[in-house]
């Protein structure tokens, strides 16, 4: 399962993407979010306040509770500040 | 009638004068056409910024841009849509974005780009890092542009 | 600071793109730039228009609009304004009316403009009078447009 | 006094402005409407439906309760439709 990081998520990650296999309990993108912040301190910083993460699946915004499978494409990032 | 739609993602600067020319050019069934531009401001004598640098999610950017063109289309009677929006570094006086919509009458033309501004400052995956004497940083979401976007919810 | 106002009435033609990309020129205070163009439309097949004669009150229409936008300047935070307002014959195409507001913010800018053409539609001194294959007639005010005015009075 | 017409209260009229000397009972807007209306063919079908016209004293919408005294211009026309 890929998954892409954007602006600060990304930049306390310290990568941009990468390919992960949750276990098989992870289901949903907040469960997803819970177990990367697991993964080590660089993750744990990106995910400390997991309320003002925001995803999407292949390209459209989803939230927390949308199930990840048959995902290809896993985004995470801050509120968006464009325009 | 096809209404014509132009959706650019790009870093280069961008001519708002020539997109809003294009707009009506050589048609006589356009009233009203509204544009936006959205300029980088150098900030207050506090907190001047020497540049913005926008982030942006390829694919994704153009997929939520096309998705809310396509629901301004369908609300308001629009003859034409403009969405320009750059991204990397861009220096203050320079252009961020342009919205411009063309209609038979004011209300829509103003209305759908008031809704297409909302929107992509709410929902399209950008994101503006600050550079300044005091170094860097990412500029966060405004409480009020939350509230801006969530006017057009469909009750 | 004085915040740039340009009030034009005019019988030539004019160049929005130009009057858009002046009121940001070599500025990085200005955030948000709104334009409003009004063009002349041809009408629909049935009641297809050769061209619109606009009258004006000299003197009066001047002073009229110089109310309003000194009216906008005081309710938003306003980097400049712009109003040209075409009288004489104008055929199907070209402008009517232009309308450009500079702020800091987005929704200063639309609104402004919004108020001012809601003024300039109902209560700047104009009157259009249509040429068509039946002959001219005067053009009659639109109820919306005095509905869409009201919303500017305050309670 | 000076009298200005615009628009199809002009057209109607045959004139675009001329000056008038009311009596002294002419004291408002309207009285000066009623009294205007009153001069011939012309002026009765120009103010024959005396609440769609619009007046202005020296370049200000005003109401037809207005006194009109002191008045340099008083300008009639219809409902506007610029813009």
């Amino acid at each position: 399962m890929k998954v892409v990081y954007f602006a600060w998520v990304r930049e306390r990650i310290g990568k941009a993407e990468e390919t992960v296999e949750p276990p098989a309990e992870v289901r949903t993108v907040g469960d997803l979010i819970g177990w990367l912040a697991g993964r080590g301190e660089t993750y744990a910083y990106a995910f400390e306040t997991p309320r003002v993460i925001r995803a999407a699946i292949d390209h459209a915004h989803v939230p927390p509770e949308t199930m990840i499978a048959g995902a290809r494409e896993i985004a995470f990032f801050p509120p968006m500040t464009g325009g | 009638m096809t209404i014509p739609v132009t959706i650019r993602l790009q870093e280069a600067d961008f001519d708002t004068a020539r997109e809003v020319a294009a707009m009506s050019a050589g048609r006589t069934d356009v009233g009203a056409v509204v544009s936006f531009s959205g300029v980088c401001r150098g900030g207050a004598d506090g907190d001047a910024i020497d540049a913005l640098t926008l982030e942006h999610y390829p694919g994704m950017a153009e997929a939520e841009i096309s998705r809310h063109v396509e629901e301004a289309l369908t609300r308001w009677p629009l003859f034409g849509v403009t969405v320009i929006h750059r991204y990397g570094r861009i220096v203050p006086g320079e252009n961020i974005v342009l919205v411009v919509t063309a209609s038979s009458h004011r209300q829509a033309a103003f209305e759908a780009a008031e809704f297409l501004m909302d929107y992509l400052k709410t929902r399209a995956p950008f994101w503006k890092r600050e550079e300044s004497a005091a170094g860097t940083n990412w500029v966060d979401a405004a409480a009020h542009d939350d509230a801006a976007a969530a006017r057009w919810t469909k009750s």
